[in-house]
């Protein structure tokens, strides 16, 4: 057992706890913290790869750490995605609900004049 | 003598004007009367059919899928009476589209049939033949809603469910077919040679039965033809059931093959067809509407024809193909008569009733076999393949019952007619009637040297005209008894056994709602989502295995 | 067991469970911060494999930035919770047990290695002479995967575009809210103020050193991501209008930049994303510099979401 | 017999695909007003001539094009590589592309004296952004720079969506996006692996290299079960329906004919290029099981639907089960059996007639709904007679989908049938036929609504541009002319393998 092994079983059970947090919460951005640890797991699984990889001088492959590193970018963007979808559903959701649709409109229309 | 190049252009054009007609009133070009077009689409399909000699054949270019039209006996005769029933019923027609927004989609619907309708006859590959034949079995569909009725739609409806289902069935066959044949080769007769031999041979054999069993209307897929053809405009009604139907019988008469005896699948088709020969009078003389007594007679009449072409391959017997063309042509130009009489019936004044009377019960009982007439030699032709066993019996008690349900057809005319007192219909129209009618007695007589089944000598001899009259006189003495009987028999609805179906049918939407329920409850997205992961597990299982 | 040993199973652990914990606390807002934690421990695992640029990059994008958009994602939707339902026992059951079977799944390939694990790293090493630059990584990043690399700037910008689209029609061209971050305090603008020079010049730092050193245009670029976000929520420098031409182009300025040198190299190099021999590293530090740039703007405005209030000029 | 990965003449051609729409995507952010409409009006052309130039290249070449990426030679570098099925998917790409654009003219024009408007800009964008992600997923071959390009595709895709900006299209983005990222991190962690156990990432290198042991066989199934939801097979097509009957027509039509399609094509590019003879018999079946699934309870439900979109929706689902039977009736392709090319053949030309088709309906749809304000269907009583142009493309495009000949959709369903019955797997057969008796009658439902008798005055319908119609007609056409090819395209289909 090294640390590399140690990392990729840590990785293991974080995919499971991030599929299971997906499934289970019924929050969205809840299921968006899950998927960020999903994400994470699978990262963290590149890591393990690139760590086993160590070769000519270097502590880990290249390679491997470049595509996490892009990987990181995309998750983030798609969080950011998500989270402004979850935003503007809430919003949309309490003006129907609190039927203060109009109010709230005039509000915003207020803000620019 | 023809060149062959005039030939083969005549050929052609048999197939490209109806539909380059089709693509003109399609056209905005095509305003004004489209509906005149009608009468003439068919007419070099007319020409074609009498001019045209045996066996000449044109390969079309390769970007109209290299399709192969060939013209033999069979086609051609059914090619000519049925181009001449259409022509009889494009006039029929032009009179009757009753509005102008509705003209053009009816010329449409209407010609893109006709092409199906004569296709058929001609096409010589598979592909070719598939491509007609859905033609004519989907664009019907137009013709049959075109009065626009709740009636009308519900039976378009069901025709064209019923359609696709014998569309997928051939279509399967084809792939069949296709697949048990040696080589590349498309055409039909290349295929149909190497049936007998292929490993597929019975499912085959099933399933193009099913189709064209399906078009022509055999016992159980008959329930079509009653709801279609008494919700029909007449002039469609007569084309539907004189020229379309045949693209089942000349489906028959080119898919199975006649070289090889095939008993045990000729004895099935032609026990079927017996079954729906009798059914069909059974049930059509309980109907009231005349046009649904018609189409129980067409229901009758292509079961007797099933049971002669499965005679004929239960027996192997090459001029069986021959015959069953022939019987087909007299009753391309009976049925569509009797619709067209019905058209006239219902607008001729009951003081001049038996103007009308009188050759429609001609022509009715010429479907019994009525001697002198087309329907004597018809049946007599049609004796060849039956031979004088069992089934020789049971065509001449056939033909009882045809008496039978023909003489409740025409009580049933005399009694609509008196009812309706419309404008007469003009001479032309008359006159367009009249020539099918008469074509319908006369041009048997034509063709028996053609097929060289029988001489005229042989007609009239006592004993052949004793053969056809008794079941005449059998069937006459029998509707006589049944007389004061007449208002008593139970009233089956149109589409007899579909009246059951109906019963069933809330069944079948249980199962969409289930479906639905199934849906929705997969649709959730913890299910879903679970669903990713049990995947995962399960293609890695599955993948483990070797 | 050797000491480093055992604090890497200490970490290990504690990743799983706080990533355990971060899947059942009770509370929106505490499970975000958990997961701000849970950042933060990853880096540290991150540095333990041996990989410092990927640490840096979860510290600064995973755990940074991802955290302060949750934060006030979190605290925006505290307002209006509503109390949702787990599914039922039996499906989180079956689910458990699913999730668990993939986890053993994944256990067994990693206990199951090949004999000698495949590497890249000595082709990379063989060929980073090339490229001029000392941080293989970075070669990787910009020389020979520099597709990769390009095609997401495309990603980012479609993630901005998309974040963007959600503005009601009328705000379109407008100012995206920042309050809900915090309110501007006196403590907030005291940071806003002081931080930025250093932020920026350590951003400078990381871009530039990111060529030999672990660092690089993403790290250089989220740390401006973050300084500005500092700025704009303490209301030093107003946040931009998404109509203004100026930053549209800051916005695109890098992924053009990289793209035109990728095209030159059609012209002027062996092809698409090659580099002129000799001229590799410099140009590949412009690049990286106008990458920071644009990933900058890009980070920030997708964390300060989509327009909420019009223009005022 | 490792060999290196060189560049072929044509190569740049693939590097201009994809960064074409992607300079468009760059531009369109620094234009504003009418300007992202003006650059559309070039890209698609252009982008259209490049794709017809691929296709060329590949059919005289008689073998994949490859462009090795800044010249660094996998599996350090990332090569780019177009055989006979790319080269196809991208024209028929570009011909969806070019008539969604036509169609979109009038839909998202940017006024002209008015400050820039959100959905045209989005719009717009989103299209160049769809085409890139496309162009790069069908010529890319190494896996991680695939799921760069599925995630360009993702992100494009949502936002399109949620257009509108209604509460149900940004709920139904939202779960699209949920479940496309879970399928995106599936994918990821089967690239991981794969890296780990080869060192590779190229398609080219790892067939050579793989081997069927358990780190491959997981990997392989994470990859293509994070596809297949990305794909909306039954049973994970929660969220097809609302995306795709939410969207706005044209939006609608590039996410039913092109979207669902690339993810589709990966995993094809998994099975048949990365690991070909991996996929065993059993696992085919299960794929070409949930696609049987697929196409029953998606035409059941098609029949079912109250609302015209969600009808189109359903089909959608119902359709690409149909390409699933790909997997075990084309297994033997590499071995050369000769039934297998068939079922490759039929299998593709679905794909490709389905994306013209349905494109088409999802155009005639939309202006179906135009009209009238709505899409009940039990309300759609006679608007045929108004709008026959857009009938005629519903119709057209509905036989195609039926199978009825002569269509692309006949030719590829014949073909697939033909296929199941040779390689003496009947039972798929049968699912075939229900499938099409299923999308007959809910085609022939709409159809006779269309016919059928007006409840509404027609005279209050609101303006359709002939235009338009035209664009849903044109592809609708296309799919009837796809069933004219001429079987050579089998052999074109086979380039590269």
């Amino acid at each position: 057992m090294n640390s590399a092994t140690l990392f990729g079983l840590c990785s293991a059970a974080l995919v499971g706890l991030g599929l299971f947090g997906l499934i289970v919460r019924p929050e969205p951005l809840r299921k968006i913290l899950a998927f960020n640890l999903l994400g994470s797991g699978v990262f963290l699984f590149f890591g393990v790869v690139a760590r086993r990889g160590a070769a000519a001088g270097l502590g880990a492959d290249p390679v491997p750490q470049a595509l996490v590193i892009t990987g990181i970018v995309v998750s983030f963007s798609a969080t950011a995605l998500a989270v402004a979808l979850v935003l503007r559903l809430r919003k949309l959701t309490d003006e129907v609900t609190s039927g203060l649709g109009a109010a709230s409109k005039a509000q915003e229309d207020g803000d620019h004049s | 003598m023809m060149t062959p190049m005039i030939a083969s252009t005549l050929l052609a054009s048999a197939l490209a004007v109806p539909l380059a007609m089709m693509a003109l009133a399609l056209s905005r070009r095509g305003t004004g009367h489209t509906a005149n077009l009608l009468p003439l689409a068919p007419l070099p399909a007319l020409l074609a059919a009498m001019m045209v000699p045996e066996d000449t054949s044109v390969v079309l270019p390769q970007a109209l899928l290299g399709l192969r039209i060939t013209i033999d006996k069979p086609g051609a005769m059914l090619l000519g009476a049925a181009s001449l029933l259409w022509s009889a019923g494009g006039i029929w027609a032009r009179a009757q589209v009753r509005s102008q927004s509705q003209e053009r989609p009816f010329t449409v619907w209407w010609l893109t049939t006709l092409a199906g309708s004569l296709g058929v006859f001609l096409a010589a590959d598979m592909i070719g033949f598939y491509l007609f034949f859905t033609l004519v079995s989907l664009a019907a569909y137009g013709l049959i809603v075109h009065d626009d009725t709740p009636a009308a739609h519900r039976a378009a409806g069901l025709y064209v469910a019923l359609a696709l289902l014998g569309e997928a069935f051939l279509l399967m066959g084809f792939v069949l077919l296709a697949a048990g044949a040696p080589g590349s080769s498309l055409l039909i007769s290349d295929a149909v040679a190497a049936l007998p031999t292929s490993s597929w041979r019975d499912t085959t054999l099933l399933l193009i039965v099913l189709g064209f069993g399906l078009k022509m209307g055999l016992v159980p897929f008959h329930v079509w033809m009653p709801l279609t053809y008494s919700a029909a405009p007449i002039p469609a009604a007569a084309v539907l059931s004189g020229a379309a139907v045949k693209a089942g019988v000349i489906g028959l008469i080119r898919f199975l093959p006649f070289e090889a005896a095939l008993p045990g699948w000729g004895e099935v088709l032609a026990s079927v067809g017996f079954f729906s020969a009798f059914y069909g009078v059974g049930i059509g003389i309980t109907q009231a509407n005349p046009a649904a007594v018609l189409a129980y007679s067409s229901v009758s009449q292509m079961g007797f024809l099933a049971a002669v072409i499965g005679m004929g391959l239960a027996a192997g017997n090459r001029a069986a193909p021959l015959a069953a063309a022939f019987y087909a042509v007299h009753h391309v130009l009976v049925k569509g008569g009797l619709f067209l009489a019905l058209g006239a019936a219902s607008a001729r004044l009951p003081r001049n009733a038996w103007l009308v009377m009188v050759p429609a019960a001609v022509l009715a009982l010429g479907l019994a076999g009525l001697p002198l007439t087309g329907g004597q030699i018809a049946k007599l032709v049609a004796k060849g393949p039956l031979g004088d066993g069992l089934a020789g019996t049971l065509a001449q008690l056939s033909a009882v019952g045809t008496t039978l349900l023909v003489l409740h057809f025409l009580r049933r005319l005399s009694a609509s007619a008196a009812q309706d007192s419309t404008e007469p219909p003009s001479s032309l129209l008359v006159g367009a009637w009249l020539t099918v009618a008469v074509a319908s007695l006369v041009l048997p007589w034509m063709f028996l040297s053609t097929i060289g089944a029988a001489s005229w000598n042989t007609v009239l001899s006592s004993e052949e005209l004793w053969s056809a009259s008794w079941p005449m006189l059998a069937g006459g003495l029998l509707a006589a008894v049944l007389w004061p009987w007449h208002t008593r028999l139970p009233r089956i609805p149109e589409g007899d056994v579909l009246a059951i179906g109906q019963r069933c049918l809330p069944s079948v939407f249980s199962l969409g709602a289930t479906f639905e329920r199934v849906d929705s409850y997969l649709r959730q997205w913890p299910i879903a989502s679970m669903c990713v992961v049990l995947l995962v597990l399960l293609l890695t299982l599955t993948l483990a295995v070797p | 067991m050797t000491i480093p040993f055992a604090f890497d199973i200490g970490t290990a652990m504690l990743l799983i469970a706080v990533g355990g914990w971060m899947m059942v606390a009770q509370g929106t807002m505490v499970a975000v911060i958990i997961f701000v934690v849970y950042g933060l421990l990853m880096a540290i695992a991150w540095v333990r494999l041996s990989a410092v640029d990927v640490a840096l990059t979860e510290a600064a994008i995973g755990s940074g930035i991802t955290g302060m958009l949750l934060l006030s994602a979190a605290a925006r939707l505290r307002q209006t919770e509503v109390t949702s339902t787990l599914p039922s026992f039996p499906i989180r059951l079956l689910s458990g047990v699913l999730c668990a079977a993939i986890t053993s799944g994944l256990a067994v390939v990693v206990l199951l290695p090949a004999d000698v694990a495949p590497t890249l790293a000595p082709m990379a090493m063989a060929n980073l002479p090339e490229t001029g630059l000392g941080n293989p990584v970075a070669g990787v990043l910009f020389a020979f995967r520099a597709l990769d690399t390009l095609l997401e700037k495309v990603v980012l910008l479609l993630a901005l575009l998309g974040v963007w689209s959600l503005a009601p029609d009328r705000l379109w061209g407008g100012v995206p809210a920042l309050d809900s971050y915090a309110p501007p305090n006196d403590i907030l603008v005291f940071f806003a103020q002081v931080l930025p020079p250093f932020g920026i010049v350590f951003a400078i730092y990381m871009t530039w050193t990111g060529a030999s050193n672990p660092g690089g245009a993403f790290q250089g670029g989220t740390v401006l991501a973050v300084m500005w976000l500092l700025v704009m929520m303490a209301g030093v420098v107003r946040a931009p209008p998404i109509s203004c031409l100026r930053l549209r182009w800051l916005l695109v300025a890098g992924p053009v930049l990289f793209l035109m040198v990728g095209l030159a190299g059609f012209a002027l190099a062996a092809g698409f994303l090659a580099y002129p021999a000799g001229y590799a590293k410099p140009l590949i530090v412009v690049v990286e510099i106008g990458l920071a740039l644009s990933i900058g703007a890009t980070l920030g405005l997708l964390a300060a979401g989509p327009p909420e209030r019009n223009h005022q000029p | 017999m490792s060999t290196t990965i060189t560049t072929t003449a044509s190569g740049y051609l693939l590097v201009l695909a994809i960064m074409w729409p992607v300079a468009g995507i760059m531009l369109s952010f620094v234009t504003s007003g009418r300007g992202v409409e003006r650059l559309a009006c070039v890209v698609l052309p252009v982008g259209f001539g490049i794709a017809v130039a691929v296709l060329i290249a590949v059919a005289q070449g008689g073998q994949s094009q490859i462009y090795v990426v800044g010249d660094w030679a996998p599996p350090l570098g990332i090569a780019l590589r177009a055989d006979g099925i790319s080269a196809a998917m991208m024209l028929t790409t570009a011909i969806v592309m070019c008539a969604t654009g036509l169609f979109a003219q009038g839909e998202f024009s940017q006024p002209s004296d008015l400050p820039e408007a959100r959905s045209p800009v989005v719009f717009w964008v989103l299209l160049f952004a769809i085409w890139s992600g496309l162009n790069a997923l069908v010529l890319g071959s190494d896996l991680f720079n695939l799921y760069v390009a599925l995630e360009l595709l993702t992100f494009a895709a949502v936002p399109l969506v949620c257009l509108k900006g209604q509460k149900e299209t940004i709920e139904a983005a939202l779960r699209y996006m949920l479940f496309a990222l879970i399928g995106s991190v599936l994918y990821l962690l089967g690239a991981a692996m794969i890296y780990g156990a080869y060192g590779t990432l190229d398609i080219g290198l790892l067939s050579e290299r793989v081997r069927p042991d358990p780190a491959t066989l997981i990997a392989a199934s994470l990859m293509t079960v994070g596809l297949l939801a990305k794909t909306a097979l039954f049973p994970l097509h929660l969220w097809l329906p609302p995306a795709h009957a939410g969207a706005p027509a044209p939006g609608s039509a590039l996410l039913s004919a092109l979207v669902v399609k690339g993810s589709f094509f990966l995993i094809v590019r998994i099975w048949f290029d990365a690991m070909p003879g991996l996929l065993s018999f059993a696992a085919a079946q299960l794929l070409a099981a949930l696609g049987a699934a697929a196409i029953l309870v998606g035409g059941a439900l098609a029949l079912r639907q109250k609302r015209l979109k969600l009808l189109i929706a359903y089909s959608t689902i119902a359709q690409i089960g149909y390409l699933f039977f790909i997997f075990p009736l084309a297994a033997g392709l590499t071995a050369g059996i000769a039934w297998s090319g068939i079922a490759w053949t039929g299998g593709w030309l679905q794909l490709f007639s389905h994306a013209l088709s349905k494109a088409a309906m999802f155009m005639a749809a939309g202006l179906i709904a135009e009209a009238l304000g709505h899409d009940r269907i039990a309300e759609l009583g006679g608007i045929g007679r108004r709008l026959p142009i857009t009938m005629l493309a519903f119709g057209l495009s509905g036989l195609s989908l039926v199978g009825v000949p002569p269509s692309g959709g006949f030719v590829a369903k014949s073909l697939l049938l033909m296929a199941t019955v040779m390689e003496g797997q009947w039972w798929w057969a049968t699912v075939i036929i229900v499938g099409g008796l299923l999308a007959g009658g809910y085609i022939f439902m709409v159809l006779g609504r269309l016919l059928g008798s007006s409840a509404t005055p027609l005279a209050s319908l609101a303006p359709v541009s002939m235009r338009r119609e035209l664009a849903a007609l044109s592809l609708a056409i296309c799919a009837v002319l796809l069933g004219f090819l001429p079987l050579r395209s089998s052999d074109f289909l086979q380039i590269g393998r």
